[in-house]
């Protein structure tokens, strides 16, 4: 394992136009083809993810607008299912990298086939709230926000509250799962902080002249207090799911208003079959079944299957399951459906002491047998 | 694990008729450093309520240990038979559901309640697993070569094995003899080294429960030795209080003295008679003191 | 559009003494596609077999349901019935209204609601069931047989004289087992090397028998048929190609450890062979104690062997063969009795195991067959402890089977060769077998001396000076209600036959089942004493449980009968009930590639798939439950056949 | 000094060839006694005698033996086991629960069968006196000012004479001065 940290010292441009001199110099010099990176879309404020081959066209890279319409765990897990035929590098968040490792070890993508740049993640919003906030403060900057959550941990005045995966998130840093790390937590706000974990970091970081540097001292402590703060918030989630959400009687009223469009399972990134049992007809009962059950029963909800729908995808999902939130923000009807599934996953997660995406070399619970599993600790 | 704070139990008997016990217990854990607490309200352990009744025996055993776990201490005791009623309530309480709502509910009625398991060790176990032999051998500045002491180690100090996890072994017990061995003394190995004192048949039927306690005086008559060594109320008093007795009702004497193992501890520190309440026996240890003496002196 | 026969049994009064059939035929009637529903006291008599061919053909029927026992009993009989009468084994569906009903429900109403319930789900699911071919697969003609004590040698032999080669592996460096350490044999006290040593020869010298001694089955794949074995040869030391078992390593080697043969009575080399009549009769050098091995001098053996044998780089290696099915006869530990801390085994030098006793029993044996105490004195009483660690529920609950009549034996062997008196403590004489009774009154009749009573403990202290250093055992004669104390020379505790100790390795390397006392576990106690539920794998000897010469022996040639009837047929029907995976909807995750037991799963990388090769699955369907998108289902258990049969349960 | 014995009653005396009458017999108390905590496991006795061969009672007492005792209750013998003081032999010592090869767990059950005795008004002359000082002090041996006295000599911190409480818990606990009728 190397241990490389180097710095780029601010040229004035701003910390985002610093990033983005960056990005043009890692396909110009970085010996990279092509760099899946998030970029502010012409004429609108949303931000998506772009894979871009020529240089000149990183005008709106922007890795610290917060927002994450979707999980680019999966986008990586495209690009590297087969031989992309060219070296790809990616800018992906800790629970986009998370993703892509748990889809790794579904053999739904290669873990050499990118390059990874992680960088911290301090917390998104809604997509729409995002939008919208935006859309009213024509003077918005990525740096603004990044400034407020640094010194005070909380968005700038005005802003809409981060998502609740977002604040509960308690792996805030990319852990040395990427090659390079581009960090920003307990850094110098002037500064472009990378750290490299690997030999392919390593690489990259020599190949574009960067001198390595030494680490700065306040980061660790940052770290360790974030992850503190979100662990606290955690627990507290965890205690209300279980007490408001999850007891039986409850869990049918949770999720009673669930229409079973099926997005939150569309947008979940470890969600990786081809196509889901809930697609097939194995489902459809015959006519007259619909009215023996209503007939039993005096009334049924229609459609009859939300509540299996759920806890079949989480038997298939929860032990892999990153906590990106992306399916709460897809549904619809709002329900609160990662907060749920966090719970239950860090339940079924514990039981085999399994921590998804941190180490390619940890086996899937499902895959894997351990005699002492499920044995009281 | 070392230099804990403990409630010190003592039971019924010990506070009234055994306070040489009591006095030699507080000399050799002030001197090691092992911190006893006297508990406001610690009463019968409800060892004599068990062949009344089952239940009330529970209730008394878990009123002690509810005392103790509001204290937040674990439990010393002193009395054998404290200890094995006092473990068996916590393990009985702790595992049966039924059992502990039962308890409860009786103690509901003076405001208290089990909750949770609560340690008790007896004063020689916390000695050996706290201290060690080693501690121990190294505190006796005042060695008793020489003396030939006898361990009894009673019923309740090992049995039922289930409720004192693998103290020492029931079959082939030798907790008594290692502490006997660091002060320097010789552990006299003999038959009847693991019969019961029949003390707890006394009030059945005594004529059997003294010949049971005379089986075992005979043979140690027999063998010379300068003391029997005890670690529990009730075997003190059937040795020691009950001697004269069989002396009477047997036609024979025995004159062995009978000591707590904390007074031969204590003898071996180097501390002084009335310290250890040597003197508050029923068979006079004036020979063994003298003994001691004479061994010291030549 | 389906027509449906249904059959319901009474099954005697088993079922309707609860369940009204006439009432549940009459509302079979009333479901869907059915077109017959009959009650009849016995379906599975042949008159009631006849009924449903005979349905079959004139209604026309395609599905048929059974409303009987557990399908564990039956469902072989009934598909058979279907298939002769022309339509798909797979299209009968049992409803299990016996284990699952009659029997288990006290209010008769339930009882018919349940029966019911069953009935209509049976129907629904039947409606899906899909025809499935039957296959058959070649079975290899060799047979492994693992342990070469009695049970693996007589198992071995009755192979290969039906012709068929056996791989016979031998974890020591001789055949023979437990039973080469034995003196005499109960109840008709033949020398047991007399009887055992021919057996031994035979099975060293038969060409269709290989054997692997000083080896171990390092892995186990493939399924009943096709099973491909690695056999693991742990290194001699001695090339035994060249080797011609002369003995003058032996006799030069200095190196002197306890034999284990001589369960620590004697004496070995660290170059040695187990026992004079060893088969394979050729040495292997102890690496733990040799002087070359563990001091880097000596090598005397090597100097003296003229055949230039000695190989001190030699190397464990592997080997692997293929054999159609697997008989595993790996016996048993004795139990070590020092746990037992009353009784002073370890303690009192003369308190003894029963294999200690054979081997100072035995004439080729350390002490050349004079039973003796440590100081080598004869003793004067002897008392043998039955049931020491047996029915006991702080070791073992179960009774070994063999003590009281080895103690028996012992009794006799003692007054046979001593003048001492022999005291059996005992709880329970269990003296079954043939000629055993009798063996009894005969031990009776030379004056042991039989004290009804469990040992309570063992002592050394006496009371008098004549007692001095002897051995006291307490007891109580429960008969008379005395309370006893003997004082003894010897003491020799009959102690429990227990599992080997590595048997959870072994059961996992073979895919066994342990019962609760941890022996291997038959299909059936009564009617399958020698099967698995791997097919293919049998069970031989005291690896199964407790047993006396005789009944290993006799179930040894059990498992060869299996294991010929296998090979001789040549075919094995293979499960049609396995698994396939839909390559349309395979993510390729290789989840199910990880979880497969029988390792029939191949992950094909140019299609991006996974499939399954169906002469390999057992049908366990752990890939079908793993599966998320339902690529991979298991045949007869497909999610709409289940889900079908659910919703008939749960719907009104 | 004379020390009293008590010596076994009539009906413990079976004897050789005394007639038991099956009308004699209670077959309901071994699952009687089985429901006493303590008592589950005696069904399961199959009379070994290692409880009687280890006994330290058995060895100085004329008829004690637990063994005895097991079979007595098993085959119904209710009066015999109840109203005999022997059941009051037991030392508890756990000698024989120990060795027990069957998990019968001796000295609960004999501790099940004094409770059993005793609400038939069989026990010990001492056993109400202690139950009434229990009640009263929650201790057998109540220290008095002199005691206490007696203690700060010797250098021990003082003690309370009662605990009243106790008596709250033992409220349920019936007046064991006069037998139960029968």
């Amino acid at each position: 394992m190397t241990m490389h940290a180097a710095l780029i010292i601010d040229s004035g441009g701003g910390w985002i136009e610093t990033f983005r001199n960056l990005c043009r110099r890692i396909l110009e010099e970085g010996g990279v083809d092509a760099l899946l990176v998030p970029q502010h879309l012409p004429r609108s404020p949303m931000v998506q993810y772009t894979l871009v081959r020529d240089a000149e066209r990183l005008e709106g890279v922007n890795p610290v607008a917060p927002v994450l319409p979707l999980n680019g765990g999966t986008l990586a897990a495209r690009l590297t299912r087969e031989d992309p035929g060219a070296r790809v590098a990616a800018l992906l968040r800790p629970c986009e990298i998370r993703a892509f490792l748990e889809l790794v070890k579904l053999h739904q993508g290669e873990r050499q086939r990118i390059l990874l740049l992680g960088i911290d993640c301090l917390g998104t919003f809604e997509p729409p709230e995002f939008q919208d906030w935006v859309k009213e403060n024509s003077s918005w900057d990525g740096e603004a926000f990044l400034r407020s959550m640094r010194d005070s941990g909380r968005p700038p005045e005005g802003a809409p509250a981060l998502r609740s995966s977002c604040q509960v998130c308690e792996h805030p840093t990319p852990e040395g799962a990427a090659d390079v790390e581009v960090w920003l937590l307990g850094t110098d706000p002037d500064r472009l902080l990378l750290h490299s974990t690997t030999e392919e970091g390593d690489r990259l970081l020599k190949g574009l002249g960067l001198d390595p540097g030494e680490p700065p001292k306040g980061r660790q402590k940052a770290v360790t207090s974030l992850e503190e703060q979100r662990r606290e918030a955690r627990d507290q989630l965890f205690r209300d799911v279980s007490s408001r959400l999850l007891p039986l009687e409850k869990i049918l009223e949770t999720l009673s208003s669930c229409i079973h469009c099926q997005n939150c399972r569309d947008v979940c990134p470890i969600c990786y079959c081809k196509s889901c049992v809930f697609q097939g007809p194995s489902l459809d009962h015959p006519s007259a079944q619909y009215l023996r059950w209503a007939g039993r029963k005096g009334a049924i909800k229609m459609p009859t299957e939300t509540l299996f729908f759920h806890l079949t995808r989480m038997a298939h999902m929860s032990t892999s399951c990153v906590g990106c939130g992306q399916c709460s923000s897809a549904c619809p009807m709002g329900i609160p459906v990662a907060d749920i599934f966090r719970f239950v996953g860090h339940r079924t997660q514990s039981l085999f002491q399994y921590v998804p995406g941190r180490d390619l070399e940890e086996p899937l619970p499902l895959a894997t047998f351990r005699e002492d599993e499920l044995s009281p600790p | 694990m070392e230099n804990k704070t403990y409630a010190l139990f003592l039971g019924c008997t010990i506070p009234a008729r055994v306070r040489q016990y009591e006095q030699s217990v507080r000399a050799v854990a002030q001197r090691l450093g092992i911190r006893l607490v006297d508990l406001e309200g610690f009463a019968c352990c409800g060892f004599p309520l068990e062949p009344v009744d089952h239940h009330a025996a529970l209730a008394l055993g878990a009123r002690n240990l509810a005392l103790a776990e509001e204290a937040g201490l674990p439990i010393c005791t002193l009395c054998s038979s404290c200890t094995s009623a006092l473990c068996e309530v916590s393990r009985t309480l702790s595992r049966n559901e039924e059992e502990r709502e039962r308890t409860n509910r009786l103690l509901a009625k003076i405001q208290r309640r089990f909750q949770s398991p609560v340690e008790v060790r007896h004063f020689v176990r916390i000695l050996l697993e706290d201290m060690g032999l080693d501690r121990i051998r190294e505190a006796c500045v005042r060695p008793l070569d020489g003396i030939r002491l006898a361990a009894h180690y009673g019923c309740h100090l090992l049995k039922p094995t289930e409720i004192h996890q693998g103290f020492d072994s029931v079959e082939d017990p030798r907790v008594l003899d290692d502490f006997i061995r660091s002060t320097g003394a010789v552990p006299v190995d003999y038959s009847r080294k693991k019969q019961c004192c029949g003390g707890s048949v006394l009030m059945a039927d005594q004529r059997t429960a003294l010949e049971i306690a005379r089986d075992k005086l005979a043979e140690l008559r027999d063998l010379e030795v300068d003391a029997l060594v005890v670690v529990c109320p009730f075997c003190g008093v059937m040795y020691d209080s009950n001697q004269k007795v069989m002396e009477k009702i047997f036609e024979e004497t025995y004159g062995i003295p009978v000591l707590y193992l904390p007074q031969v501890l204590g003898l071996a520190m180097g501390m002084e008679e009335k310290t250890l309440g040597l003197k508050s026996h029923a068979v006079k240890t004036k020979g063994l003191l003298e003994k001691l003496q004479a061994q010291a002196e030549g | 559009m389906r027509r449906i026969g249904v059959y319901i049994c009474h099954c005697g009064t088993n079922i309707a003494g609860k369940i009204d059939v006439e009432k549940l035929a009459e509302y079979a009637r009333g479901l869907p596609y059915v077109a017959v529903a009959r009650d009849y006291r016995f379906m599975c008599s042949e008159p009631g077999q006849e009924q449903i061919r005979k349905d079959i053909r004139e209604h026309g029927l395609d599905r048929v349901v059974v409303a009987a026992c557990s399908p564990r009993m039956h469902e072989q009989t009934f598909r058979k019935v279907c298939q002769e009468s022309g339509i798909n084994p797979y299209f009968l569906q049992i409803a299990n209204i016996r284990e699952q009903c009659s029997w288990v429900s006290e209010d008769p109403a339930g009882a018919m609601h349940k029966a019911m319930d069953l009935l209509r789900a049976a129907v629904e699911r039947v409606v899906r069931h899909r025809p499935l071919p039957s296959q058959e697969v070649r079975v290899h003609p060799d047979v492994l047989v693992v342990g070469g004590g009695i049970a693996g040698i007589q198992a071995a032999l009755d192979i290969a004289e039906g012709g068929h080669r056996v791989h016979l592996v031998e974890r020591l460096q001789s055949i023979g087992g437990h039973m080469a350490q034995l003196d005499k044999t109960f109840p008709t006290l033949d020398c047991s090397a007399c009887i055992l040593t021919p057996k031994m020869v035979a099975a060293g010298t038969h060409p269709l028998i290989t054997l692997h001694t000083y080896s171990e089955v390092a892995d186990v794949s493939g399924f009943v048929g096709n099973f491909r074995v690695t056999i693991r040869h742990k290194a001699t030391y001695v090339d035994h190609k060249r080797c011609t078992g002369c003995g003058i390593c032996q006799q030069k080697c200095p190196k002197r450890v306890p034999s284990e043969y001589e369960e620590g009575l004697g004496l070995r080399k660290a170059i040695y062979t187990l026992f004079p009549q060893a088969v394979p009769n050729k040495p292997v050098i102890d690496r733990q104690n040799c002087i070359y091995f563990t001091k880097g001098r000596c090598r005397a053996c090597e100097k003296f062997c003229e055949m230039k044998a000695i190989d001190f780089h030699q190397e464990d290696w592997e080997e692997v063969v293929d054999v159609g099915s697997i008989i595993v006869a790996t016996g048993y530990d004795l139990m070590d009795p020092s746990v037992m801390e009353l009784y002073g085994y370890g303690r009192y030098p003369n308190v003894i195991t029963p294999l200690q006793f054979e081997r100072m029993a035995s004439a080729a044996g350390p002490t050349g067959g004079r039973i003796l105490l440590k100081d080598g004195k004869e003793p004067k009483d002897v008392a043998i402890l039955h049931c020491v660690g047996s029915r006991d529920k702080n070791y073992h609950e179960y009774c070994s089977r063999v003590c009281c009549m080895y103690a028996l034996k012992f009794a006799h062997l003692i007054r046979e060769r001593t003048s001492a008196n022999v005291f059996h403590f005992y709880m329970d004489m269990r003296c079954f077998g043939k000629g055993y009774e009798e063996f009894y009154e005969r031990v009776q009749s030379e004056g042991a001396i039989l004290i009804r009573g469990k040992a309570a403990r063992i002592t050394d202290e006496g009371l008098a000076s004549e007692e001095e250093g002897r051995l006291v055992v307490h007891a109580e004669d429960t008969l008379s209600g005395e309370s006893l104390r003997v004082p003894v020379d010897l003491v020799i505790l009959a102690t429990a036959m227990e599992p080997r100790s590595d048997a959870e390795d072994v059961a996992r390397a073979f895919r066994l089942g342990r019962s609760r006392d941890g022996f291997f576990l038959e299909q059936h106690p009564k009617l399958a004493p020698v099967s698995t539920a791997s097919a293919g794998i049998f069970l031989a000897g005291t690896c199964q449980g407790p047993k006396d010469i005789p009944d290993t022996v006799a179930h040894a040639s059990a498992a060869a009968a299996k294991s010929l009837s296998l090979a001789s047929r040549g075919m094995v029907e293979v499960e049609s009930m396995v698994s396939e995976i839909d390559p349309e909807l395979c993510a390729g995750c290789r989840t199910c590639v990880a979880l497969c037991p029988a390792e029939a799963i191949e992950y094909l990388p140019r299609l991006r798939v996974s499939r399954i090769q169906a002469a390999l699955c057992q049908g366990c369907g752990a890939c079908a439950a793993a599966c998320p998108s339902g690529a991979a289902q298991l045949k007869h258990f497909t999610s709409d056949q289940i889900l079908s049969e659910i919703d008939a349960l749960m719907g009104a | 000094m004379d020390a009293q014995r008590n010596d076994p009653s009539p009906a413990v005396e079976m004897g050789e060839g005394r007639m038991m009458d099956e009308g004699e017999l209670d077959f309901g108390f071994a699952q009687e006694v089985s429901a006493e905590p303590g008592g589950e496991g005696i069904v399961k006795c199959f009379a070994c005698g290692s409880c009687s061969a280890g006994c330290p009672v058995r060895r100085f007492h004329p008829t004690f033996n637990p063994r005895r005792i097991i079979r007595m209750v098993l085959l119904g013998m209710r009066d015999a086991v109840l109203r005999d003081p022997f059941v009051w032999l037991c030392a508890t010592c756990f000698t024989c629960q120990e060795r027990c090869p069957q998990g019968v767990r001796i000295a609960d059950l004999m501790r099940a069968l004094k409770n059993l005795a005793l609400r038939s008004g069989n026990m010990p002359e001492g056993i109400p006196m202690q139950v009434n000082l229990l009640r009263e002090k929650g201790t057998l041996y109540p220290l008095d000012e002199f005691d206490n006295k007696k203690r700060t000599k010797a250098g021990l911190p003082p003690l309370p004479g009662a605990h009243e409480d106790v008596g709250v818990l033992l409220g349920d606990l019936a007046d064991l001065g006069r037998p139960k009728e029968e």
